[in-house]
């Protein structure tokens, strides 16, 4: 990195038009803030009390030039604001298809998990050109994901999720910044994000490396990459495991047949409530579900789920709603294995 | 009804005969002119522990690595800073020192309406500045000015509930001015005073009043509700407790959104009544500079979400703060354009406190237009919370307020005082601060777009250039802050006298003696002209008037 | 013209439209600086008026958290206020409706100068506004008396029959919601809502937060009310000057126009 | 500017405030009538929430009838009982003031809740 920089490095799909928009405001502010004050200095100057000019007919107002100052900015800044509004919307709104990542954001570090399982501290490996969609959420008080050379940042709140995109369009490192204060080393919630080509990106995935977990233990072994081919998503593996292990399966059967509704097919689509209310199965729905199941009561059904607040890390419960969301993946529903199959291939593997 | 007619005793005079008696004609007195002393004393104490507070900071900021201040004393050194700076010094500065001591003046009253409520709103005042001070000194608070929640109300452990008390009675204090204000303009008007006779400086008070009555309570209740939740470990703000931390959010900004125009406002009326003075003519457009500060004070209401772009707030409201905020810019054009308009055609002094008011406008006008940028949502999403918005804010903070308050601290110190300061160095600390801040706080624009993010107390190394550049300009802004500080005192004992008009200015207060008379009118005046009332010829007589050698 | 110096010395107050001072003194005042006794009259009015907006816009801050919740946590709304005691809310409501009638009608004895009628009619406020009060004290120590595992705060007093369930709507730490009635059988797994982070705390803790600063200004009212007693017993209001009367009724009105709001909000949810 | 342009009529310098001594009065009976009126009202609420208790109607509407009650009893007190009716037009203003500035923080605050949905999401967009 250049060490006096003036600007910074466009590094995602985003910098360009966002420095386009940027450079725009720019020259509309060297309208105002150059011509205006340059106005200021020759009037300063022309009507100082020692020099001599026409000081006759002083005007005490006009209407026409009220609305001339008054109009033309607000034409300008309308302007601006459509094209902002306009990048707006694309900044928060995804492509379909994207590379999913969790963020976890503790104090006072940032935790990633890789769709593949893989984990990392401090550091997001991402591919290049490539939509990359990150699914954030806070252990404890707010914190903000920012990468400045992808001119993307979100506040990362507890207690729910936030997502943010970006495509990356240059390899190399970059910086990561925690932006939301958050406490006493808030200036060292700092990180790094790689950008590299897909195939280094696979690459890496691949490699094993040390788990460690946001309580600071370190979990076993690398990305669980025997698994991939056979199973798909580690994530929603580890899910799976939990589904067994915590009992939902006791309550939520595949068939429909159990006390609770089917996982199958439930994320993305639209629920009835007992209310009435129809409700999008999404992340934060999901999680809702899980902590405090009385909030929402699905049509037929009753209120009987337990809540699992406080028993859950959000690890875990971000492996759940990837097994949840891998139920209702139409591509990999086809080959999805039961719950038990699932249970005995983790238990195989476990030995 | 009492008869000890003093007529032209001034307002300082005392025939007190012990120490202790003067000190009680002071803090028990229900004079606004004396309270408007007190508070300067107070509130001035304030800015030089928030600017000291300040250059912690940027001694700090020196280098990358964090080597003089452990990040917990950086953290409780910018949040003092802050918030003695918003609550304590900006807040209540103009309002409570410039507006104190010149609305009953101006609208030709004997006092505000409520004398004693005026007093009482100082002794708040102080009581939330002591909470506040002792916060700090029984170890600090390191939320930053904003209180964000969780934080505020679980994780940290600072004085927390001690700030938010100072906060929250320094709030009552301001809503005691503000109440006094509006009642003061409505009620007490001297016959013929009708509204659009009335100075900018009592239109601009009024509608920050409008917003102090309307605003502060809500943060005091918000505020309030932090300190249960941390007191009782019960959650409002905090997920963690069943709350949501962006409704402390929404209402925290529903306030100190607003608030930024509590602290521009008065500023605004402050420059109408230099720009005027030292042209020596009219004000342009008297009207719309009088409803920009109504329409200011509204739409200001609607906007406060521009702080919360990237929080998790929903994409439609965004969108609409973002469009609303567009909104909000153009009565400051409005006020901007008027401004320059009135210089033309005038007779143009460069006094000192015009010198201020110059200033202002160069500096509000970059501190306002960048305030467009952060009002677009997609650059807001790069540029939040980083040095980006610190320039923003800074440019029309110091850049606007405090130029606007100097600029009225010198133009009205031969009334308050009876004396003149020294001229020449009153223009050279006005030219010093003009360069140091700028020195400052122009890098500052250039760091945050380069993304260093701000709260941030070790960096990474390729900022380190604009930081130092930043760090030498503050140098220079703190000694252009201390020389007036020394040639003002010196006034008080050296300087020639004033006499009543030294500026030849309009409006009431300047028709009394300096320093005013303890009771203001011996007879209440009759006003049959407009405010700003200089013949047309006025530009032309004072040109004409001027030789080599008399004053620039 | 007195000077100010000499104001707050041997000089007699007239009123101020801020509840904290003191109103002391005798005869219609007008103070040094005001022109006219309307004019004084006037600001007295407007400054009072101004000092409700902002009590107004406080309790706003607690009404916008409620609206939030109550929007999110409906059906727990709906339970949790199952819980609060309606009967002892009604009447309560009533009690403070009929103080504000006590207070016109003791306004309109100050306006015609009736002065033996203004005494009785603030009394009458102010025995309403105790029993109000007194009210609202039994209702939180049933609350409190809950919490200690007794059925009424007598037997909390006495030592008497317990409580059969647990349950503490205190926020706080021991926070316990009792078990849902009549959903479901008898589901083993919904336990007993443990006091953090439930939103069952959230509606008590908006409940006790909002009627007790609406009892503080029950308090502030009380004191008000007082004052003007003991001024009115020392024939300070005349037809010609109730000013104090008027913009003290008027911070009376206020407290009852707050528990307006506040009955239907926290008592009547289904 | 003239003096016509003066917006606010009866709260003018004092010159202008002592030609409206005389505001309108209003009477006992008034107060008794509003009394009543209260106590109506206040039956209203309660044997509304009565009913509500056996009659499946939509939360929301329980919620409009109760507020919309509480309201009608506000404006009773405030236009009678606390004079606003007789009052200058500054004051009137001043007590709106207050509703109106909840009204804005309320629907902008509860429009991106709405937009968000609960538990909140980030925005109606994906
Ligand atoms: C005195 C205080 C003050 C004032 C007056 C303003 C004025 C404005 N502010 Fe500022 N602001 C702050 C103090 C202030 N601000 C503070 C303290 C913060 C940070 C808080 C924190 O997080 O700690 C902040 C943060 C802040 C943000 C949030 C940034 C973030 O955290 O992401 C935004 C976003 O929209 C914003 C916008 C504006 C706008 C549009 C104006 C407008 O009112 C400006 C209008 C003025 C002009 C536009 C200039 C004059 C006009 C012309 C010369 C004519 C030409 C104009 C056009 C063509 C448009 N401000
Ligand atoms: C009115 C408001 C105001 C004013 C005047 C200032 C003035 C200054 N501010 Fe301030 N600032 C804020 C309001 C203000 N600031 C706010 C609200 C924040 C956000 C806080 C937060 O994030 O929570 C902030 C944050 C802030 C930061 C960012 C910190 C961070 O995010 O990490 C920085 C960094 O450079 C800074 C610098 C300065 C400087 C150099 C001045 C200079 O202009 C100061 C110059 C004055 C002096 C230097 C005083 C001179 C006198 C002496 C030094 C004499 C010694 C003293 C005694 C004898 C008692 N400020
Ligand atoms: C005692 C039985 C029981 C157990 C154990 C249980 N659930 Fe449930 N669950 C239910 C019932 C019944 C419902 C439907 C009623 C409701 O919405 O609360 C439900 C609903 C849900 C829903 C919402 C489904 C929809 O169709 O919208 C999700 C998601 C869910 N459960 C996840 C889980 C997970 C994950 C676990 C284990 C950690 C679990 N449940 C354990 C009974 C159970
Ligand atoms: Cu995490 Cu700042
Ligand atoms: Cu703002």
């Amino acid at each position: 990195m250049p060490d006096f920089p003036l600007f910074p490095e466009q590094a995602s799909t985003f910098a360009g038009p966002i420095d386009a928009l940027y450079g725009v405001l720019i020259a509309l502010s060297l309208i105002f803030g150059g011509i205006l004050p340059f106005i200021i200095l020759y009037l300063m100057v022309r009507y100082h009390r020692s020099q001599k000019a026409d000081r006759r007919n002083q005007p005490e107002g006009s209407l026409p030039l009220e609305l001339t100052w008054t109009i033309i900015p607000l034409v300008l800044v309308l302007g601006v604001f459509f094209w902002g509004a306009f990048l707006y919307i694309d900044i928060r709104t995804p492509p379909e298809r994207n590379l999913e990542i969790y963020v976890i954001g503790k104090q006072w570090m940032w935790h990633a998990q890789h769709p593949n399982g893989k984990r990392e501290n401090n550091e997001l490996h991402v591919p290049i050109n490539q939509p990359v969609k990150l699914v954030m959420t806070s252990q404890d008080v707010i914190h903000s994901f920012y990468i400045p050379a992808f001119r993307v940042k979100q506040d990362v709140l507890p207690g729910r999720y936030t997502t943010m995109w970006f495509e990356a369009t240059q390899t190399g490192e970059y910086h990561l910044f925690c932006a939301e204060y958050c406490g006493t080393e808030h200036s060292r919630m700092v990180g790094r994000v790689v950008a590299m080509s897909l195939a280094d990106y696979e690459r890496w995935l691949t490699t094993p490396g040390e788990i460690i977990l946001p309580d600071g233990s370190a979990g076993a072994g690398g990305g669980g990459s025997t698994l991939i081919p056979s199973i798909g998503d580690p994530m929603a593996l580890a899910g799976a495991q939990l589904f067994t292990n915590l009992g939902c399966v006791g309550c939520h059967r595949d068939d429909g047949a159990g006390i609770g509704p089917s996982m199958v097919g439930l994320y993305g689509v639209e629920t009835r409530m007992q209310d009435g209310s129809l409700v999008t199965a999404d992340e934060n729905y999901l999680r809702e579900s899980i902590l405090n199941p009385g909030a929402k009561i699905v049509a037929g059904y009753a209120n009987v789920m337990p809540s699992y607040d406080g028993q859950l890390s959000e690890d875990q419960l971000n492996q759940l709603i990837a097994y949840i969301k891998s139920l209702s993946d139409s591509e990999s529903a086809s080959t999805r294995l039961s719950n038990a199959q699932i249970a005995s291939v983790v238990a195989d593997e476990l030995k | 009804m009492a008869t000890t007619a003093l007529p032209s005793r001034g307002y300082l005079e005392d025939d007190t005969p012990t120490v202790w008696a003067w000190i009680k004609s002071w803090l028990f007195t229900v004079d606004h002119k004396r309270i408007a002393i007190l508070y300067l004393l107070a509130i001035n104490f304030y800015f030089l522990l928030g600017g000291l507070a300040a250059s912690v900071v940027r001694i700090e900021l020196i280098t990358p690595q964090g080597d003089l201040l452990s990040s917990d004393l950086y953290n409780r050194a910018f949040t003092l800073h802050g918030i003695i700076m918003v609550f304590f010094f900006l807040i209540p500065g103009i309002p409570a020192v410039l507006g104190n001591f010149l609305i009953p003046l101006m609208v030709g009253a004997r006092d505000m309406a409520f004398p004693r409520l005026n007093l009482f709103s100082w002794y708040l005042y102080m009581i939330g500045g002591i909470f506040a001070l002792s916060a700090a000194v029984f170890g600090g608070v390191d939320t930053g000015w904003t209180f964000y929640t969780p934080f505020s109300s679980t994780y940290s452990n600072s004085n927390v509930i001690l700030t938010i008390a100072g906060a929250f009675v320094m709030g009552f204090s301001s809503i005691a001015t503000g109440v006094n204000f509006i009642v003061t303009t409505h009620t007490m008007r001297a016959p013929g005073l009708t509204w659009f006779r009335l100075p900018l400086f009592v239109w601009s008070s009024y509608a920050t009043s409008l917003i102090i009555v309307l605003a502060t309570p809500v943060v005091g209740i918000t505020l309030l509700l932090v300190a249960i939740e941390r007191i009782w470990g019960v959650g409002i703000f905090d997920p963690a407790l069943g709350g949501d931390p962006l409704l402390f959010q929404h209402l925290f900004w529903f306030y100190s959104h607003p608030a930024v125009y509590i602290m521009i406002l008065p500023g605004f009326g402050v420059i109408s009544e230099l720009i005027s003075t030292f042209s020596r003519k009219r004000i342009f457009g008297y009207e719309f500079i009088a409803f920009s500060s109504m329409a200011i004070a509204i739409i200001g209401f609607l906007v406060w979400g521009h702080h919360m772009f990237v929080s998790g707030q929903s994409v439609y409201a965004g969108l609409v703060f973002s469009f609303i905020t567009m909104l909000v810019a153009i009565p400051s054009a409005i006020k901007v354009f008027n401004w320059t308009a009135t210089l033309y055609k005038g007779s143009i002094s460069y006094r000192t406190p015009m010198l201020y008011a110059l200033g202002f406008i160069g500096l509000f006008v970059i501190g306002g237009l960048t305030g467009i940028f952060l009002g677009v949502v997609a650059i807001d999403i790069h540029v939040t919370d980083t040095y980006f918005v610190v320039a923003h804010f800074h440019y029309v903070m110091v850049g606007g307020t405090i130029m606007a308050y100097l600029g009225g601290i010198h133009f009205w110190w031969p009334k308050m005082t009876g004396r003149m300061y020294n001229e020449v160095w009153g223009g050279i600390s006005a030219l010093i601060i003009f360069v140091g801040f700028n020195m400052t706080f122009f890098p500052q624009f250039v760091l945050g777009y380069l993304g260093m993010p701000r709260r941030y107390h070790v960096y990474p190394q390729e900022f380190q250039v604009l930081h130092v550049l930043s760090s030498a300009g503050s140098t220079v802004l703190a000694i252009g802050f201390i020389i007036p500080l020394v040639y003002l005192t010196l006034s008080l004992w050296k300087g020639k006298l004033a006499g009543d008009n030294p500026w030849d200015a309009t409006g009431l207060e300047w028709t009394v003696s300096s320093p005013p008379p303890a009771h203001n009118f011996d007879e209440i005046p009759v006003v049959t002209t407009e405010a700003y009332a200089y013949p047309p010829e006025a530009a032309e007589r004072d040109a004409a008037a001027w030789r080599p050698g008399s004053p620039l | 013209m007195a000077t100010t110096t000499t104001t707050q010395g041997s000089e007699v107050q007239g009123h101020e439209a801020h509840a904290d001072h003191g109103h002391a003194g005798h005869g219609r005042e007008l103070q040094h600086h005001f022109e006219t006794a309307q004019q004084q009259k006037e600001a007295a009015t407007l400054g009072m008026w101004v000092f409700l907006v902002t009590e107004l816009m406080l309790f706003g801050g607690i009404f916008m958290a409620y609206a939030v919740y109550r929007w999110a946590f409906p059906d727990i709304w709906a339970e949790a206020a199952h819980h609060l005691n309606t009967p002892l809310g009604a009447v309560n409501t009533v009690v403070l409706l009929v103080s504000s009638l006590t207070v016109a009608l003791a306004v309109n004895a100050a306006e015609e100068g009736r002065n033996k009628r203004l005494i009785r009619l603030l009394g009458v406020t102010m025995v309403l506004g105790v029993a109000f009060l007194g009210i609202k004290a039994y209702e939180y120590s049933e609350k409190f008396a809950h919490c200690a595992g007794y059925k009424t705060p007598f037997a909390w007093a006495s030592g008497g029959a317990p409580l059969g369930e647990t349950e503490c709507l205190v926020p706080g730490r021991a926070f316990v919601f009792p078990e849902a009635h009549g959903t479901t059988a008898a589901d083993a797994h919904n336990e007993v809502t443990p006091g953090q982070g439930s939103p069952y705390q959230l509606f008590y803790l908006l409940y006790f937060i909002s009627t007790g600063l609406h009892a503080v200004h029950m308090l502030i009212g009380l004191s008000i009310v007082g004052m003007l007693t003991f001024m009115a017993a020392r024939g300070v209001f005349t037809a010609a000057y109730s000013t104090p009367v008027e913009i003290g009724g008027l911070y009376w009105h206020l407290i009852d126009i707050i528990w307006v709001f506040l009955f239907p909000l926290f008592y009547l949810v289904h | 500017m003239a003096e016509h342009s003066n917006p606010i009529p009866g709260a003018d310098g004092h010159a202008a405030a002592s030609d409206h001594h005389s505001h309108g009065h209003i009477g006992r009976d008034t107060y008794y009538r509003v009394f009543a009126a209260l106590m109506v009202l206040m039956v209203l609420t309660v044997g509304a929430w009565w009913v509500e208790g056996f009659m499946e109607i939509p939360r929301v509407l329980g919620v409009i009838v109760a507020l919309a009650i509480a309201s009608t009893k506000t404006v009773l007190i405030i236009y009678y009982f606390m004079h606003i009716k007789i009052s200058n037009r500054v004051t009137q203003l001043y007590a709106v003031s207050a509703f109106i500035a909840f009204t804005i923080l309320f629907v902008i605050v509860m429009g991106d809740y709405f937009a968000r949905g609960w538990p909140p999401e980030i925005g109606p967009l994906p």
